[in-house]
């Protein structure tokens, strides 16, 4: 066995007492052997792994109780020096996000080198030319070049490949590997894994994947171990685990994941009806100054469709492809460069100043993050009855009632009226955020990946408020996404964007069963599927 | 590793940021402690008349400066008036000019900061050029010139040290707020269709708070001790009246002979410094609702 | 990555450093090398042009007039000219210039020199401050004013190579003594035509590397705002005379950081002592302070044009209700003496009128007599001065002592400098601080400022027969006793009228080192460094 | 990189214009002239005075004369010290206030950035107060008083060091590097602190720990560079504000740098002394806020070869 776990228990010293974040988890992984961790925010899959390397900030956080022999030596007895020769030598991780976990001040180059320089006697010439040839295992090709570039100048998945160079190089019995694929495209995903899959078989090495994404797990783990509120509630070989869950919990997991298409929701479809909005031509661009000089890029170029009214219209894309500018630009939010919105028959381009005022309240927008949506200096109060107040939908009297009423709609207890966003939970957040945009009465909402950070149970029951909502108020709806399978799961129409163009348009069910262009039909195939 | 999961039963009824602000400052021990430093020193320097067992300007010039002793606690100056006394009386001064000016500057350097900041462009361009105008004419002259169109007063004195500071404090609060208008949260209140006022006002100035408050509780002091070079420059206060920056002035040309005349006004212009620091501190820790919790 | 070894370099840079050396006054003292607190950066070092006391220093070192003064007794002595005669009626100076005296550059001293120099400065684009210096010498204003053309009109005229004659209006007594000050001395014509017109001020021959002049030293180095130093001249006529082999002109205008320079060994002489720190040298080391009385009068100027300063009762009564004994010994730490004249007593056996005291009853009744019993009904008043810690202090005594003597509301006003003579000189202001210094030693240089067109005076005083005694019988007296009598006239006639409150005449004070000698104080505060040396083997302890 | 700068450069002509004509007439308009004194000149000699600085001429001849000159590269003589040229005298003051900013920048690196880091890696504890009450002293301490202060302990009691002039004794810069550096290290500490703070809970601080890396390594490599942008921010404006505010300590210390000059050029009403200065200074200001503009984003790869974001 390289790693057995045994009884780990591990709590944080909170302003509320003492939290335990890990209880009695026992696990093993052996050579050659890929453990899945899945679990929602919160469940301890992250803490169970991290504890074992002092990568918990003690205090607050605190191991408990617990063994975790790797090779027969208790990780949790070590000495400081002797952890840390561990430490990115023998057991190598891999983090979620590419962009943060590189240090963007130092070269690739010299991250890569650092373990095999700290921990092995090792020259930096010998160093370097292991890297090169690593960079070339990993799939990045030019090494050589490449060597002195900085993390920004690679693209996500790049970057993501860079950090598994870097964890490999010591040539380490375990590779932790957190999230490692989540803030990827499902195409670069899919690269990814493979990689993983493939680098884990060739060298064969341990390896502890950590993730919330189901059928990502289900694509790469021999042994899956699920976790909830910091223990496990069930493990077993993946295949049992993921298709004959045994608990309840596991179940629940599973029933969230979004999959199959639209369940009609008891309303009529009323699709040939009037045309809501209608785009024709749009183009609009921005300055990027993050590349080598100032250049306007376009962001969309020359696209139209046209929405009707009381449609969920889907617009499906990988990150970069226009398609939050495109939602952006038809709300006004970003100055467009040529073409026309026509919203209800009326050119919003040509409005100014506060002849936009009344759109801007027939029109809304609710955003991915719903943390960064909401100004963390307002209670859920301010922030709802801003709109209400402004638009005169309420008066003093009136608003505390009218705010309820709108956190009654979104799920929200009245009894949380006076709290910050931050002591909200992500999907309480989102409510808050969907109560805001449905506090002016619009007809019209743009939704820009609204549940892409939320775990899957508490995405499906956003999904779900959504729908109702669109039912109940009568509402049409833009809904960008990188997720296909919820937008297949929501949507009636999907729009398919790629490099500011609209590539392809139809009925969801259509797109799915017969993609016409190859690139719908990449990404179809990159979906890992449960 | 979330840590922002929290009982939601606890705490049900919060209400305004600055409400709640002052519950999570009240567990701000130091932060507390500042402020109730500052709070006695406020009201010890308003009762002064009342307390002072001396006139400020009360001379005993046989006696001259004598060290402390049971008579005159903290010794007494040349011209054998008595330091405590002086001192607080030079408290009023000094903290009245401090706050005031300090407030005047966060006014005007907020306003402008927040407003070129959001706009951006070439109003951003041209305001920040007028900073960089007034940082460069010549301070010295440019008192002068208040002083002979406006003539000499107190309320001078705190436009004169406002109009001076806040063009750092516009500075900073311009670097913040380009930083919170890339935020979501605006663009929310964009599509939310408020006006351009209630926008700056509701949502940029609050997140700007933090820095903003650091820079005033470095201001103040600052500010005090402007006020006892601008006194020389015969704007300001005049003796007998005095402040802790002329004190300490005073005080610094014969600390030799008379070290007590520096001393005592040199820690209570230190201990108010670095009860407004860790104030300031906690302040800009309560008023951000995320970071007072873990 | 730089920046980490920068940082320990440096440390250790300074460490290293921290080995201390010699001090300037042990070295200075075996080297002949003075090191001298000088107060200000020299304007300039054109005789002709500049005005300051630091300039009035480093003049003296490096120029030399017809005559010198003495710097114990301030007699007058040969300088350029080895003798003089005077005509009986005291308006023809006659001056033999000795054959010995020498420009640096080699070139003799003639009398021709003088009479160009003196031309010179006479041409009003040169614009010489200290022109005035010449308007007894017959002519020379009307030359100046351009009143008359032919400069063969002004009484100078070199009769030949070494004879000078000189010719007075009137008789002056003190005209020997104007003949060291500088804006007398002699400049080099051709290396000043070298450099620019004769008339043009501030050309660049006054460098180091450019400057010809006639004094004991040489100008060796000029660091602007860091010292200046001059060398011995060994061509000087009376070179054996010089005992210095240098000095060091340090312009330090903070007193505090000159006494800490003193106390450190830095320097052998201070311009000034910080007022706080007399008692401590007194107790301490009393051998380093050098207290002298100077001529001159530290006062405060009343603004007779303002109706509440109009009466003269409220002026005697201000001056009057000052203790000035009490606020010297206190405040003052006992440096000076009460003045109750504007012209210090001992001026060539000059003796002041007795008109008041210090009386804070007859002050009262004065005040009450004028319609302000116990002060009250008196609008109050302010005291200005310009922005110095001298000044404020006497200030706020002096407003206390108001306050409780006359029962009347005194505000205090610092203010920038240019401000406060801005203010004074545009008659904007209460009461003002104020100060003369005599240019020479004669009751006139305290006497003539007040005169009506004086702009020195600036209180509105104008009183004809003031002006006619100072301006127009003294200067033509007959003999000594009877102009004494009639600056004493002249001076009663003023204190009655109380434009000013005199306060005290002032000392100079100086920290000097033990191992200096020949620089006691005197009356003018005058140096002749001709005269200084210094002891090779004296204690460099300077510090305590 | 080159269109950015060359853009602020040309931002900053008509800034400089602008402060170049407020400051003309401002300070004409200030009480008192170049040669008013105590003493007064007597009038013909004043008129003389007057007509040889042109002050005689209108305001707007002297002033499009001044310009004129000024385009010349040409400040004219100063009011005060008649026989030096404007240009001469910040030449002989600049060097000596600039070395003197230099190691005052340098201490205040040294003392804010240590404290800063040692706070930042232990927050609100021992390791965190006493470090930066240390460097908060440079605040409470005005150089007016820290100066005579050092000089009185390091100069006069311990001997150990000269206590004035400028490269003539050895050691005699430390004392006034040291004072004018106190204030600036309270504002280095307050902002490396933050921005160690800042960057110690980056992910990629996690990622060096996860590499086994020494913790000095992870400190001062990895966290370093990054949580010292807010301090290079900071540096340019710092600098040229040392350059004009370093009046105090030139006066304690008896230097002859440019800060005398900056200060005593107004209270002398030395106009061209004045205009001068602030030309120069302004200019200063616009060069250093850029350099450290193009620091920071030298220092940070990101920016390294592109525009910095937000600056139009």
């Amino acid at each position: 066995m390289l790693l057995q776990v045994d009884n780990l228990s591990v709590s944080f010293a909170t302003r509320n007492g003492v939290q335990a974040a890990v209880k009695n988890v026992s696990y093993s992984v052996d050579k050659g052997q890929i453990l899945g961790i899945v679990g929602e925010s919160g469940s301890g899959k992250s803490v169970s792994c991290y504890s074992l390397l002092g990568l918990i900030p003690q205090p607050p956080g605190r191991i408990d109780s617990g063994t975790a022999l790797f090779n027969g030596e208790d990780l949790l007895k070590l000495s400081p020096a002797r952890q840390r020769d561990i430490r990115g030598n023998r057991i190598a991780m891999i983090f979620q996000d590419p962009m943060t976990s590189l240090n963007p001040f130092l070269s690739i180059g010299e991250q890569l080198l650092e373990p095999l320089v700290y921990h092995h006697d090792c020259s930096r010439a010998e160093a370097r030319s292991r890297a090169l040839q690593l960079l070339d295992e990993v799939g990045i090709v030019d090494g050589e070049r490449k060597f002195s570039s900085f993390p920004h100048e690679f693209s996500g998945g790049m970057r993501q490949r860079v950090m598994i160079a870097m964890a490999l190089i010591t040539e380490p019995e375990l590779l932790i590997a957190d999230e490692p694929t989540t803030a990827l495209d499902v195409t670069i995903q899919a690269q990814i894994l493979r990689l993983i899959a493939d680098l884990q078989s060739r060298h064969n090495i341990g390896v502890i994947f950590i993730s919330h994404d189901l059928a990502v797990v289900n694509q790469l783990a021999d042994h899956v171990l699920v976790m909830n509120k910091g223990e496990i509630v069930e493990a077993g070989p993946g295949e049992r685990v993921l298709h004959k869950p045994q608990q309840a919990y596991t179940q629940t997991l599973i029933a969230s994941t979004p999959r199959g298409a639209k369940i009609a929701s008891g309303r009529e479809r009323e699709r040939d009806s009037e045309t809501l909005v209608s785009v024709r031509s749009l183009s609009t661009s921005f300055v990027d100054y993050s590349s080598h000089a100032a250049k306007r890029v376009r962001a969309v170029n020359d696209v139209s469709f046209d929405l009707y009214r009381g449609e969920i219209l889907g617009l499906v894309g990988e990150s970069g492809s226009g398609k939050s500018t495109l939602g952006r630009s038809i709300l006004r939010l970003v100055n467009v460069d040529e073409g026309t919105i026509e919203y209800d028959g009326v050119d919003l381009l040509a409005l100014q100043g506060n002849d936009l005022m009344p759109y801007r309240q027939r029109m809304q927008m609710i955003f991915q993050d719903p943390f960064a949506s909401l100004n963390p200096r307002m209670t859920i109060y301010d922030a709802l009855a801003e709109p209400l107040l402004y638009h005169g939908l309420a008066n003093r009297q009136s608003v505390q009632s009218a705010v309820l009423q709108l956190m009654d709609d979104v799920g929200l207890e009245g009894r949380f009226i006076r709290k910050y966003p931050h002591e909200f939970s992500g999907g309480q957040r989102q409510r808050i955020a969907i109560a805001r945009a449905l506090a002016t009465g619009p007809e019209f909402i743009v939704t820009d990946e609204p549940v892409s950070a939320l775990d899957v149970t508490v995405q499906k029951q956003i999904l779900e408020l959504l729908l109702a909502l669109v039912a109940k108020h009568n509402l049409s709806m833009l809904f960008i996404s990188h997720d296909l399978s919820v937008v297949r799961y929501l949507c009636d129409r999907v729009l398919v964007m790629r490099q500011a163009s609209i590539i392809e348009a139809g009925d969801v069910e259509n797109v799915w069963r017969d993609p016409a262009s190859d690139y719908t039909r990449q990404l179809l195939a990159s979906a890992p599927v449960l | 590793m979330e840590a922002n999961k929290h009982d939601m039963s606890e705490q049900e009824q919060g209400s305004s940021l600055w409400a709640d602000a002052w519950l999570r400052l009240k567990h701000n021990r130091l932060a507390l402690g500042s402020l109730i430093f500052l709070l006695a020193l406020v009201v010890l320097c308003i009762l002064t008349p009342w307390l002072a067992p001396y006139g400020y300007e009360q001379q005993n010039l046989e006696l001259g400066a004598t060290p402390p002793s049971m008579a005159h606690w903290l010794g007494t100056d040349v011209f054998g008036r008595d330091l405590l006394t002086r001192l607080l009386y030079g408290g009023r001064v000094s903290l009245m000019v401090g706050f005031i000016a300090t407030a005047v500057a966060l006014l005007i350097g907020v306003l402008w900061g927040t407003v070129a900041g959001y706009l951006g462009g070439r109003v951003d361009m041209l305001m920040m050029r007028l900073v960089d105008i007034l940082y460069a004419i010549p301070f010295i002259i440019f008192i002068i010139l208040l002083m002979v169109v406006f003539g000499r007063s107190m309320l001078l004195l705190f436009m004169a040290i406002g109009a001076v500071e806040w063009l750092t404090m516009a500075r900073i609060v311009r670097g913040q707020v380009q930083g919170i208008r890339q935020q979501e949260y605006i663009e929310a209140a964009i599509a939310m269709g408020l006006p351009l006022s209630r926008i700056l006002w509701r949502h940029v100035v609050p997140n700007t708070l933090g820095p903003v408050i650091v820079y005033a509780t470095l201001t103040i002091p600052q500010v005090m001790l402007l006020e006892a070079f601008l006194s020389f420059l015969g704007l300001g206060i005049q003796p007998p009246q005095s402040s802790w920056g002329l004190l300490i002035s005073y005080g610094a040309e014969s600390m030799e002979e008379y070290p007590w005349l520096l001393v005592f006004p040199g820690l209570a212009l230190a201990s108010t410094l670095f009860a407004l620091n860790f104030l300031g501190d906690g302040l800009r820790d309560a008023l951000d609702p995320r970071v007072a919790k873990d | 990555m730089a920046r980490r070894l920068l940082i320990p370099l440096l440390l250790c840079g300074f460490l290293l450093a921290c080995v201390g050396g010699e001090t300037n006054v042990a070295q200075g003292n075996r080297d002949g090398v003075l090191h001298f607190g000088n107060y200000g950066e020299p304007q300039g070092l054109d005789p002709h042009v500049v005005t300051g006391v630091p300039e009035h220093h480093i003049i003296g070192a490096l120029f030399e007039g017809l005559v010198l003064k003495n710097p114990e007794t301030l007699a007058i002595e040969p300088g350029v000219a080895e003798s003089w005669t005077v005509s009986d009626d005291g308006r023809i100076y006659t001056f033999k210039l000795r054959d010995n005296a020498r420009w640096s550059n080699g070139d003799e001293i003639t009398a021709a020199d003088f009479e160009w120099s003196w031309w010179r400065a006479l041409q009003p684009a040169l614009a010489s401050s200290y022109v005035f210096m010449y308007f007894p010498i017959k002519n020379a204003e009307a030359y100046f004013n351009r009143s008359l053309s032919n400069f063969d009109e002004v009484g100078i005229k070199a009769i030949d190579k070494k004879t000078f004659r000189v010719e007075l209006d009137a008789p002056a007594p003190y005209f020997l003594q104007l003949l060291d000050h500088y804006a007398l001395f002699p400049v080099h014509r051709p290396t000043v035509e070298k450099f620019g017109a004769p008339d043009e001020s501030y050309t660049r021959w006054t460098r180091p590397e450019n400057i010809v002049s006639n004094g004991p030293f040489l100008l060796d180095e000029w660091r602007l705002f860091k010292y200046l130093s001059v060398k011995k001249n060994p061509d000087y006529w009376d070179a054996d005379k010089v005992k210095l082999n240098a000095i060091r002109f340090y312009p330090i205008d903070k007193q505090t950081t000159e006494e800490r320079m003193f106390r450190a060994g830095q320097l052998h002489r201070t311009e000034e002592v910080p007022i706080d720190r007399i008692p401590w040298y007194r107790q301490n080391r009393p051998e380093v302070l050098k207290i002298a009385p100077y001529i001159g009068t530290y006062l405060y100027r009343l603004n007779t044009r303002k109706p509440h300063l109009a009466d003269v009762r409220v002026r005697q009564a201000l001056s009057m209700s000052v203790d000035r004994r009490r606020l010297i010994d206190t405040v003052l730490n006992g440096l000076f003496t009460p003045a109750y004249s504007v012209v210090p007593p001992g001026l060539l056996g000059y003796k002041p009128p007795d008109v008041f005291g210090f009386d804070p009853d007859k002050a009262r009744q004065l005040l009450s007599e004028a319609g302000y019993p116990g002060g009250k009904g008196y609008p109050g008043l302010e005291i200005q001065y310009n922005t110095h810690e001298q000044h404020r202090k006497i200030a706020i005594a002096i407003q206390q002592m108001w306050r409780e003597e006359l029962g009347i509301d005194v505000r205090l006003q610092n203010k920038d400098w240019k401000v406060y003579l801005d203010d004074e000189t545009t008659g904007n202001f209460d009461a003002s601080r104020g100060g003369w210094i005599g240019d020479y030693v004669d009751p006139n240089t305290f006497m003539d400022i007040w005169t009506a067109a004086s702009g020195v005076n600036r209180t509105g005083f104008a009183d004809e027969e003031f002006d006619r005694l100072v301006l127009q019988i003294a200067p033509n007296a007959k003999d000594h006793e009877t102009r004494l009598n009639t600056f004493q006239q002249a001076e009663r006639l003023f204190l009655e009228q109380m434009p000013i409150v005199p306060l005290y005449t002032y000392s100079s004070k100086h920290l000097v080192h033990p191992g200096v000698k020949g620089l006691s104080p005197n009356y003018m505060d005058y140096y002749n460094f001709r005269y200084v040396s210094l002891e090779p083997d004296a204690s460099g302890v300077t510090q305590d | 990189m080159v269109r950015f700068i060359a853009l602020r450069l040309l931002q900053a002509i008509p800034v400089l214009f602008v402060v170049i004509s407020a400051t003309f007439f401002l300070v004409r308009q200030a009480p008192g002239g170049p040669f008013d004194a105590e003493k007064p000149v007597i009038p013909a000699v004043k008129r003389a005075l007057e007509a040889k600085y042109n002050l005689d001429q209108s305001l707007w001849q002297q002033y499009l004369s001044y310009m004129g000159d000024l385009l010349q590269g040409d400040l004219g003589p100063s009011f005060k010290y008649p026989g030096w040229a404007v240009q001469d005298l910040i030449g002989s003051g600049f060097p000596v206030t600039a070395e003197l900013g230099i190691y005052a920048l340098l201490i205040a690196l040294l003392i804010g950035t240590t404290a800063g880091v040692l706070a930042a890696l232990k927050p609100n504890s021992a390791q965190d107060y006493v470090p930066m009450s240390v460097a908060m002293i440079g605040i409470c301490m005005p150089t007016f008083l820290l100066g005579p202060l050092l000089v009185l302990v390091f100069g006069i009691w311990l001997e150990w060091l000269p206590i004035s002039g400028w490269g003539d004794l050895p050691g005699d810069k430390i004392l006034p590097s040291i004072t004018l550096g106190a204030a600036y290290a309270a504002y280095v500490a307050r902002l490396s602190r933050g921005g160690m703070l800042e960057v110690l809970s980056q992910d990629y601080i996690r990622t060096a720990r996860a590499k086994g890396l020494p913790e000095h390594v992870v400190v001062l490599k990895h966290a370093l560079r990054g949580g010292l942008v807010p301090v290079v921010a900071y540096l340019g404006p710092a600098f040229a504000g040392l350059l004009s505010g370093s009046f105090v300590v030139e006066t304690i210390f008896q230097i002859p740098g440019l800060g005398r000059f900056y200060v005593q050029a107004a209270f002398n009403r030395d106009y061209t002394m004045i205009l001068g200065t602030t030309i120069f200074l302004s200019t200063l200001i616009v060069l250093f806020n850029l350099l450290s503009d193009v620091i920071a984003t030298w220092m940070n790869p990101r920016l390294r070869d592109g525009l910095r974001g937000g600056s139009q």
